[in-house]
């Protein structure tokens, strides 16, 4: 666990002090979704939040997406509240769904946050036709979302998410609707593109090879209460560039083990 | 994509339909001909010739009108009336569900008067609203709009309710203000859902207006329902009424459905993908 | 305190305390006749709820006697009008395609207004009896019949045909019969589409009795005969007494919210343990 | 059947009683007196019919009953009557075997052949309310209180051109009825004819018998709407127990006010053209029924300009055809028309019911109500 009384520094992205979060319940009673976080992300970095269902790793998300606000602690994204960092537009965020508005063509669905941030029309068509181009989407502009397939349409997703240029990109199980053969070359995407473009990544899943095969670090969490059981440092055993040769690799396997027998050391 | 021929096509199936259904009228209407008991068959139940002929009956029933024209004046008026109060009650019901949807309080106090609206017999009430307003106009325009009213706002609010807690968190992330949120996202939701009320309150509109025609002598479809009725023109303007009264109906609900296609992007967008797939 | 206010119980409270306070705020205006200058209009045609509530008082066998009349027809259309609905729409969904045109051609008697429906039905019935109180309630029964009809067999039709995804194949991997699959899959899936069409039947079954007995033909003018409250709204208007007009109404929009919560309470037992949708 | 018999001897024993009764009572009228033999004679056949019809009388309701209830009280049945359709077809098929029909418009139908009628022509027979001592006045003229107090003026004039078109009507039925039938009328040419005819009837004769001379049309007779008060007071049946109190201390005085009718018959007669300086000069009327010969007066008025000559300013849309479900009283009553027509009866229980409507003119001097019956029906059950 890195020491939480170390200074934020310039280069600190996304800093989360003893975060707790309570919310009642139907029934009357409380319950602790979170119980003393503290997380640190640094600029260009790609974290994952792993852990299973109810361990409250979208809650945290939800948190730094400004969607949420913590019962008590402290949390900086870019250098300032996450309601001041979403008025700023610093993170894009893309669902587990790809939510796009079915009346839209692809294009114009990349071009909302731009609509909604005043951008003119020429600025915003050259935006968006350059960011699906980076999801390998340009032939489909003028497709509404209905006639795309599931990849296809989280990948709009992303690529609206970016059309903002944020500095964060916040991914809450992007992939974990899709079946095996999309999501492993829409990992090979985001990959490309964190490459690319440097973004900060927050990547909340629930599969273990999927954390190990894209981030830099896995943040472990447990459940009942939600806490931070694991910080795990990939690129020490797995280095950069991922390629997916690497999944079959030895050390691969053996970073899948460690980290599942995080869970279980709980 | 394999091409599948359906069978049997949708226009079979209703012509079909059609033809049983007057072949049952014409049936009952020969039953009721030949019933020594009754007098006169055409007060019951005419035969459907009877009264098609009716309507190229050249003979005034008027001072100055066929049957047909009788009913095509008094259709014309009954619709002008009814889409008043129509368009009145559907912009009330609208905003009404913005502000449910917009405050709790709102929600709150309005939900339990709008389920009570939907269950007191407001055509009921016809003849002491017009007794309150004094005018007959606007007693048409206050029924047609709390009828319109009930399926508009219920349906539109539950368009609104029906946007995804992540389509709108999205609108939040992007810092959307709220009337941005809605013309970009709520709104286009609720079209679909707004439609539906406004099929349902149309003939419903419509039905008011004719009943609320029969309060005065004030001209309107329920106007010369009832003098007919009165036997003060033929019996087969009655008839032809009853048939007018189902088309205006039918004719209102389908063209909502019209409009729709034309203002809903989803709408525009599903039948050109359909082309798409034909072609 | 923050927590109390977001609490399910205050939630609850609100959720009844918002809207009683605007119906006392209603009756304050109407009984101290505020709401007649809001409305310009005069106690004659709008009388207190306190004079309303007397005029009750005072005709309280009369009303139920005419409360009666209505009522009687009023269930019986709802009832057999719902299950012959529902009989049309089984035999549509046995007969998918060639059944849904069917459905179509019902629907369109919605369309009908009850205003022609009524004279329809009350000639029709002449010949059904001599008494003149059953002839009545028959015309009654048949308007309301029909409309209940074209609604439920609307609803049901969608009920017994859009049914759960894969669920058909289900039924057949089990080589299950058509008569098994309707009974253990489309008539349960049907049941909350039942609820649906009477939640619109209800209302409109109320509205067409009292609606039709504006045309039906009745025995009416002394203490021992009833003609419905349709009618004696009618009449009393006509006759300008209308405080009586207005008990007349009290007790018709008193059928009609009893009926549907009555239909509430029923639809909230039978389907408790369905997820919602 | 016994207990069938039996009422018959009550009602026959009642009519008798009801008859020695009126004879006492009209004692002062000489020439009452003097018919009472055949009025007696009249009494007992209506007393037999209405044995033979017990249970199948039909009335329209809606405040058209009370005459009807008053015969069945008069030969001692219950007040009760089948509600009767706006047309005949219950009396065609038998259903009702002493239908009510008033004499101007339905009783045309069951006589005539022209489209509409049921060409019964004189195979049928009336008992008349008026004969029967049961009338009540029909069709009259009425505004409320207040507009009277404050346009004294407008309802003098108004009434001056109604009643001159009337007058002008009832001598020229023929050229009333086309000009009714031009005004929007939905009857056939003939039936408007035939309404013309018996309307003017109905303004010229009183209930007596006796014909009203043309100089005094419109005039209110006391005697007659007190007669009909009683009967209102006897057979209204009103919930309101306010309304009810009010109507059983109302007198003639809350009924109608005569000087205007007065003013108008003087002027009439003493052929100099009056000049009005009307208060308000756009006024309008609310009919009771549909446009037709009914209400000729005021349609002529209207073509002949009688309107314009007295300063008002009636267009053709301010004459407002009734026969709808909200009383012509309440119409007046919440302002949406001026002036309007209707029975002596619905403004009693209008105002027994709170509202202030005065009469200030009466068109219609007799009951225009009878109970039609066929012929071949009355000699089956013994009366020609």
């Amino acid at each position: 666990m890195e020491n939480i009384k170390e200074p934020v520094k310039n280069d600190i992205e996304i800093s989360i002090e003893n975060v707790s979060m309570t919310y009642q319940a139907d029934n009357g009673t409380d319950v602790k979704a979170l119980t003393d976080i503290n997380l640190q992300v640094k600029k260009g970095e790609f974290v994952a939040l792993l852990g299973p269902s109810g361990c409250g790793k979208s809650t945290l998300l939800n948190i730094i997406a400004d969607l949420l606000h913590p019962t008590e602690g402290n949390v900086i994204v870019g250098g300032t509240t996450p309601k001041d960092a979403r008025l700023k537009q610093r993170y894009g965020i893309v669902f587990q769904r790809p939510v796009l508005f079915d009346w839209r063509t692809v294009q114009k669905n990349v071009e909302l946050p731009l609509e909604i941030m005043k951008w003119k029309k020429e600025d915003r068509r050259e935006r968006s036709t350059k960011m699906l181009g980076l999801v390998n989407l340009s032939d489909f502009a003028n497709h509404y979302p209905q006639q795309l397939s599931g990849g296809m349409q989280q990948r709009v997703g992303i690529a609206r998410a970016l059309a903002i240029n944020p500095e964060i990109l916040l991914m809450d199980e992007p992939f974990s609707a899709l079946d095996e053969f999309t999501k492993e070359k829409l990992h090979e995407d985001i990959l490309r593109i964190w490459r690319k473009t440097h973004k900060t990544v927050v990547f909340v899943t629930h599969n273990i090879q999927e954390a190990v095969y894209l981030s830099d670090k896995i943040v472990v969490l447990s459940p009942h209460p939600g806490r931070v059981s694991a910080i795990i440092d990939v690129n020490e055993t797995l280095p950069r560039p991922r390629v997916p040769e690497m999944k079959t690799d030895v050390a691969f396997n053996q970073l899948v083990l460690k980290v599942r027998n995080s869970f279980e050391e709980v | 994509m394999r091409k599948k021929h359906k069978f049997p096509p949708k226009w079979l199936v209703t012509s079909v339909w059609i033809i049983g259904f007057l072949l049952l009228w014409e049936f009952g209407a020969f039953l009721v001909e030949n019933n020594p008991k009754i007098q006169n068959p055409e007060y019951i139940l005419p035969h459907m010739w009877q009264i098609f002929a009716s309507f190229f009956d050249t003979n005034l029933t008027t001072a100055t009108q066929t049957p047909f024209q009788v009913v095509l004046e008094a259709c014309g008026a009954t619709l002008s009336r009814a889409g008043i109060g129509f368009l009145i009650g559907l912009s009330a019901g609208f905003i009404l569900a913005l502000l449910m949807n917009l405050s709790h309080i709102v929600e709150k106090v309005a939900f339990p008067y709008l389920m009570l609206i939907q269950v007191i017999p407001i055509l009921g009430l016809a003849p002491i609203i017009l007794a309150l307003t004094g005018d007959i106009g606007i007693s048409r325009m206050v029924i047609a709009a709390i009828l319109t009213f009930y399926p508009v706002s219920a349906n539109t609010l539950a368009g609104f309710k029906s946007v995804s807690t992540e389509q709108k968190q999205l609108m939040f992330n992007y810092a959307a203000k709220i009337p941005v949120t809605y013309w970009k996202l709520m709104f286009p939701t609720c079209i679909p859902y707004f439609f539906t009320g406004l099929k349902t309150a149309a003939p419903m509109a419509i039905t008011a207006s004719i009943l609320v025609d029969t309060l005065q002598g004030d001209g309107g479809l329920g106007c010369a329902l009832s003098q007919s009725l009165k036997h003060n023109t033929t019996i087969y303007v009655f008839w032809e009424i009853v048939i007018a009264a189902a088309a205006v109906g039918i004719f209102s609900f389908y063209l909502m459905g019209m409009i729709e296609n034309m203002v809903s992007p989803l709408q525009r967008i599903n039948r050109k993908l359909k082309r798409g797939d034909k072609g | 305190m923050r927590h109390f206010l977001k609490s399910r119980k205050c939630r609850m409270i609100s959720s009844v305390m918002y809207p009683v306070l605007f119906g006392v705020i209603i009756f304050v205006l109407w009984e101290t006749q505020i709401l007649h200058s809001i409305m310009n209009t005069s106690t004659d045609v709008l009388p207190v709820p306190s004079k309303i509530a007397s005029v009750i008082g005072e005709n309280i066998t009369k009303l139920m006697g005419n409360l009666w009349i209505t009522t009687v027809p009023t269930l019986i259309g709802l009832a057999v009008g719902s299950a012959l609905g529902y009989a049309v729409a089984v035999i549509a969904s046995i007969f998918t395609k060639w059944g849904g045109g069917g459905i179509t051609l019902v629907s369109c008697f919605n369309a009908v207004p009850i205003v022609a429906l009524a004279p329809i039905f009350n000639n029709l019935c002449k010949h059904v009896s001599t008494d003149i109180g059953t002839r009545g309630m028959a015309a009654k029964a048949l308007v309301v019949m029909m409309l209940c009809m074209a609604s439920m067999s609307i609803n049901a039709f969608r009920g017994l045909t859009e049914l759960p995804p894969f669920s058909t194949d289900m039924m057949k991997s089990y080589a299950s019969s058509k008569r098994v699959t309707f009974v253990k899959l489309r008539l349960p899936n049907s049941v909350p589409y039942i609820f649906t069409a009477l939640r619109v039947s209800v209302p409109i079954s109320v509205i067409s009795a009292l609606v039709s007995e504006y045309f039906i033909d009745t025995r009416e003018g002394s203490a021992t005969f009833c003609p419905g409250l349709g009618r004696m709204i009618r009449d009393t208007i006509l006759k300008c007494q209308y405080s009586a007009a207005w008990s007349y109404i009290a007790i018709a929009c008193l059928l009609g919210i009893t009926l549907f919560v009555v239909l509430m309470i029923f639809e909230s037992v039978m389907l408790k343990n369905r997820q919602k949708q | 059947m016994k207990k069938k018999n039996a009422k018959k001897v009550l009602a026959l024993m009642t009519a008798a009683l009801m008859a020695s009764a009126s004879f006492v009572g009209c004692s002062g009228d000489t020439s009452s007196s003097a018919s009472s033999d055949a009025s007696t004679s009249a009494e007992s056949k209506t007393a037999k019919l209405m044995a033979a019809a017990e249970g199948a009388v039909g009335n329209w309701g809606l405040g058209n009953e009370y005459e009807i209830q008053a015969l069945l009280r008069k030969y001692g049945y219950d007040t009760s009557y089948i509600s009767q359709a706006f047309d005949m077809d219950g009396f065609d098929t038998d259903e009702i075997l002493l239908a009510s029909a008033m004499t101007y418009n339905e009783l045309g139908l069951v006589k005539n052949s022209y489209d509409g009628g049921y060409n019964y022509g004189d195979t049928v027979s009336v008992i008349d309310m008026n004969e029967e001592g049961v009338a009540m006045l029909e069709d009259m003229l009425f505004c409320t209180k207040d507009f009277a107090e404050k346009n004294p003026e407008t309802v003098k004039a108004f009434v001056y051109a109604s009643m001159k078109g009337w007058a002008y009507a009832c001598a020229n039925t023929k050229e009333a009825a086309e000009i009714c039938y031009k005004y929007g009328s939905s009857v056939s040419p003939d039936h408007q004819a035939y309404m013309a005819d018996e309307s003017a009837k109905l303004v010229s004769t009183d209930m007596s018998g006796n014909t009203v001379d043309s100089s005094a049309y419109g005039s209110i007779d006391k005697n007659a709407v007190q007669q009909t008060l009683d009967l209102c007071k006897k057979y209204m049946v009103l919930d309101d127990s306010t309304a009810a109190d009010k109507l059983k201390n109302m007198t003639t005085e809350d009924v109608y006010n005569d000087t205007f009718i007065k003013d108008v018959i003087e002027l009439l007669n003493s052929n100099e053209t009056p000049s009005f300086k009307p208060e308000k000069k756009e006024v309008s009327i609310q009919l009771k029924w549909l446009p037709d010969a009914q209400f000729m007066g005021y349609y002529v008025a209207l073509d002949k300009g009688y309107y314009k000559e007295v300063g008002l300013d009636v267009k053709d849309s301010d004459i407002v055809p009734g026969g709808g479900d909200v009383g012509e009283t309440t119409a007046v009553s919440n302002g949406t028309v001026d002036f309007g027509v209707t029975w002596v009866s619905n403004l009693i229980s209008a105002n027994a019911s709170g509202m202030d409507l005065v009469e200030v003119a009466q068109v219609f001097q007799r009951s225009g109500l009878v109970l039609v019956y066929k012929n071949e029906w009355a000699a089956s059950n013994g009366v020609d």
